[in-house]
């Protein structure tokens, strides 16, 4: 029986796993670096231990001093949250000799779905469809044609060794199967002196769709769906929503069997999610399970009314899951956006910074999971994600409609951040008529870089609080008598 | 006092104020504007019945900010006589030219590719700066000789901190 | 087609209705006073007007300068909230003559539900069960032992003329009725002049159960299930749930025909709630009608799943609604707590003052509609009422769980607040196992005013905390340097 | 410094300070802790691996506090050697024997019952003060004369202000 979590993270991660164990009247750990003496995790958690340095590696990553604080602390488990140790197979298994339960999978289950090959055999077992293709490498061209001819093109030739597009080749017509293999091996073998190739199928307009599972110690496993994660920036997932405007009740059902059987040839229990690549035409691939809560979990707790983190502990505890497949249903439609700090104008550069001011959005439909406040200094050494906003509705349009106000309202000064990027993906056409996949940034980059039209005289009211926060400014700084004393007279509301 | 606003540049002055009513004109036109500061960098202006919550999001310089209103982004640079002098001795040193490479943000310096007296071209990639899991390459905008390095690996830097120095 | 609403209101209910207007495409206009300036929703409108000074008469219930506003800024709508002109027939009279959409009802039926005795008889009419007695005087004491034999003991006998609880007599036994008839009667001579009474079932152990209703222009209405508002103090709400757990699904079942009853009785279009007295036995009694919004709507909208401004917004569009009975259902539990400025230490004393700081609470399952910010002076003038607190979770155990976490992260310096007042009420047992009426307060007011146990270590911690705050203001407000340098060096982290 | 907690009586006096690092004694017991001040009103302490979140209300006086904790509340009064001189003073004058009615809270007078030179008896109601739609009457806590009236009808007052005095 789990009294007392030490939580092996920080950001809004960790407070908000904090949040689910108050609730259950679980008593909570923190550990943070000593960047993070004023982070939000630290003062929300019961207890807080300091476990080392800036750098992750030297704290967050660092699992002798997470299991010397754990021990300290009496904690009897350790959520690792997502990314530092969440799926680190050999923290799983300390926790397993130190007799502290580890709220994830076993580290058999991790390590299975984290190497590749080994993921991909086993989901072909279980019957569990994955993109079409080769996984080792091709030894001639009578096998090349071979394979083609059996998954169709267009197909892509990849490098065994690649990287970087480099022996790379995309062939649309049969006709140019010959000619582009012995494109790509020359290119291979000129850049990484090796002219191994593999091939796989070339999903055109891909979209990327995951579902997440819970399963139980006791061999129960069910799905909660979808979650439609194909607003993407450089393979970040920016905004995701449930359910996918893309899918049908038909697949959504066969995808979600396939994810559980996906969960139970891993001989998986905990939380975990099953990411598919779904073309066009809804045919849809396994590409990999991460072995952990997801960032975007938040929306699945929404639609479907299950607090994740509180199956994970139950699940922990040895609990059968409370619920079965059939008791699970969609409810409405939620919408999820990261909010980052950086600045979208100048190439989504990092922008931390101490939060002067932050008015966050509040009101019916609106989740908000931060852990920044006014005064807090974002550190430079972790994820610039401030914090995640959730909307629900009843309907996509309604809960776009909803997501649109809640970036509006929400204000922070001080640090730059993604708000208004994502403000406007909420106008985008593709958006709005659900039409789009993972190139749906890149396509749409002009619209959603565009200056929005504006009156002269709203151009106008900005230059007068411009002139008036400049001049206050200056006011401030000026300790020789030069700035007019009207200006630091200028009545403050606060 | 000279404003620039997403290329159009105007004149912004104040006529009078009283209390929180301000008579401001830009360019030609008078406005009577209802102002308060309701928070650090926030706004509440009301003209002729017009509400508007005025977000100041100040940049990497005092003198430049993104302004947010409901509907509207905007950028905006200061242009006042301070700022202007300051700007007319940056141009005689070095800063406008690109001779002078800065830390657009906080971070931390993970390599430095070159050493005082290298010669280096345009485009080259002189210093690598991490911040939140991002590393950003800095290359040199002109051709020339590094005359200085002003930071050393594994340091951490502010934003606008001078990195390096070409000449 | 509304596409421009005033809200004639100010604080959190003008923030949460513009809130639907944004989510609409509606633009907002706010009116506000002299001492509402700085308010939220005068920042959060696209349009302000100011309606005159401080006093409500002067401006909040200024009808002439509301109607001028909306005139001045082409509103089509006004949305009058709750409290104010609300529940005014002339207000909505004078809407109706100056072209202007009252989003409510119409003048007749406020008038109709505003007067107790049409009230009463309307029902009666209408088949909806109302407390047993007489309206109008009793002649003598035939007529009163008739009645009482009809509705039987315990009854209440209280003086026409009456207040104050004087004139009032208990009758428990059918043997005191001639002798209790009689004091009361001649302590009403003796009080007010008048020996008139009227006779009254007494409800003991009393509940109070609304339902919330919907009806459009076109007669279809429909009720969106019960609130509990049982939890009050001085006859003031402080708590809300829904579902009631004293009810029954047969119960709910048939007090919900009898609101919707109720309502096209009053021929009523618009958001409304029919209020009951429950017993023990769940005999229920039609109380009286609101005519409007009521400051608890959230709790209906999260487990119902529909938001109420925007069907009044359609009803006054006159749009059919769109939803039958049949498609509603209650999903979970929520809860809703009412955040005052008031301190519940000295006889809950008013607290109006400037807010230093506020850590609103966040994550699954929590909403908050408030409307204070930091530097934020409360008026004087208005309700004390900051903000309202509602969770939802699938369960009503859960529900509280997450209500005593979401106080427990909520923080406010500046003001007193009622925060760790309602966190007692969570802690209750009659509140936890749902077994409380009307008395819940009064009879648990030892429980909820004691100070909770605390080992040493905590109290020492908080004297520490003490110390530092106050030698930091001390040495801010210390200008002849007496005070130790050290504490003004002392790091801040913001 | 004597600090009041709860009825109890505590010495608690600061032993050194190193950044966030303090030590401070209180009565006879040691503690080293972590504290930072993260928010106005607002501390984060940790001791002994106990993080403690406190929130400190400041009440109708500086030197009174409403101290909240994750799962305590505290009301809390100073007594430091400045605040005890004051005291002394008050003591002196008549602010404890009940002579002098202070409004709690800022408000606005509805009613003044009583005029200059009026013989009232303790328990008689003098003023009535209206704040957020809610009315106060305070009474007499000792029977005397009506020695002064500080404010006038309709008249707004802030927390704290003398009302009426008693003699």
């Amino acid at each position: 029986m789990i009294r007392k979590v030490l939580v092996a993270n920080r950001g809004e991660i960790a407070v908000r796993i904090m949040r689910s164990c108050r609730e259950m009247g679980i008593r909570t750990v923190a550990v943070y670096s000593e960047a993070d003496r004023a982070s939000m995790h630290v003062r929300y958690a019961d207890q807080a231990y300091c476990i080392g340095p800036a750098p992750s590696v030297e704290s967050y990553l660092n699992i002798d001093n997470i299991i010397e604080a754990a021990k300290a602390s009496n904690a009897d488990a350790i959520h690792p949250g997502y990314g530092f140790l969440s799926e680190n197979a050999e923290f799983s298994d300390r926790c397993d000799r130190e007799g502290i339960i580890f709220i994830g999978p076993n580290s058999h289950a991790i390590r299975m779905m984290g190497d590749k090959i080994t993921a991909r055999k086993t989901m072909m077992a279980a019957g569990v469809p994955v993109v079409p293709g080769t996984v080792d490498k091709i030894h001639d061209e009578e096998e090349a044609l071979k394979i083609i001819a059996e998954i169709g093109v267009p197909v892509m030739i990849k490098a065994t060794a690649g990287g970087g597009g480099k022996g790379m080749r995309l062939v649309k017509h049969a006709d140019d199967i010959i000619s582009s293999l012995r494109m790509a091996q020359s290119e291979a073998r000129n850049a990484f002196g090796d002219d191994s190739v593999y091939i796989e199928k070339y999903i055109q307009s891909p979209h990327h769709i995951e579902f997440q599972i819970l399963a139980d110690k006791l061999g129960n496993t069910i799905h909660l769906f979808e979650r439609e994660c194909s607003v993407q920036r450089r393979h970040q997932k920016v905004i995701e929503e449930t359910p996918s405007p893309l899918l049908t009740e038909a697949i959504r059902n066969e995808m979600g069997q396939h994810a559980v059987a996906a969960a139970k040839a891993a001989g998986y229990y905990g939380a975990g999610t099953i990411e598919f690549i779904v073309d066009d035409n809804l045919n849809y691939y396994f590409l990999e399970m991460n072995t952990r809560l997801q960032v975007e979990h938040p929306i699945t707790e929404r639609v479907v009314g299950i607090d994740l983190v509180k199956e994970m502990i139950g699940i922990a505890n040895g609990d059968p899951l409370p619920y079965k497949q059939g008791d699970l249903k969609q409810n409405g439609h939620a919408i999820e956006c990261r909010i980052y700090a950086e600045d979208p104008d100048n190439n989504f550069m990092p922008s931390p910074g101490t939060i002067q001011h932050i008015t966050e959005p509040l009101g019916l439909g609106v989740r908000h999971d931060g852990y920044v406040y006014e005064g807090y200094t974002i550190p430079i050494h972790y994820d610039p994600m401030i914090s995640k906003l959730i909307v629900w509705a009843k309907t996509r349009q309604e809960a776009i409609n909803r997501m649109s106000r809640a970036l509006h309202e929400y204000k922070i000064t001080g640090v730059k951040t993604s708000i208004r990027f994502l403000a406007r993906i909420m106008e985008t056409p593709d958006f709005v008529s659900g039409n789009y996949n993972t190139h749906f940034i890149e396509k749409n980059l002009d619209f959603l870089m565009q200056e929005p039209e504006c009156d002269g005289q709203c151009e106008d009211i900005a230059l007068i609080a411009a002139y008036l926060d400049y001049t206050r400014k200056l006011a401030k700084v000026s300790t020789n008598g030069t700035t007019q004393k009207a200006v630091s007279r200028w009545k403050d509301v606060r | 006092m000279e404003i620039n606003i997403e290329g159009r540049s105007a004149t912004v002055d104040e006529v009078s104020r009283d209390g929180n009513i301000i008579t401001m004109k830009v360019d030609n036109e008078l406005y009577e504007v209802d102002a308060l500061r309701v928070a650090e960098g926030i706004y509440s202006i009301i003209y002729k019945g017009r509400s508007y919550n005025i977000e100041m999001i100040a940049d990497s310089t005092a003198r430049h900010y993104t302004v947010n209103s409901w509907y509207n982004t905007y950028k905006v640079e200061i242009i006042d006589a301070q700022t202007r002098y300051k700007l007319s001795r940056e141009k005689g040193s070095h800063t406008d030219e690109g001779k002078v490479i800065l830390s657009p943000m906080p971070g931390k310096v993970v390599k430095i590719l070159v050493a005082e007296g290298d010669q280096v071209e345009a485009g080259q990639t002189l210093i690598i700066i991490s911040a939140m899991k991002m590393e950003s390459e800095f290359k040199a905008r002109v051709s020339g000789v590094i005359k200085n390095v002003s930071v050393t690996e594994g340091e951490t830097v502010d934003a606008n901190r001078e990195l390096i120095v070409i000449e």
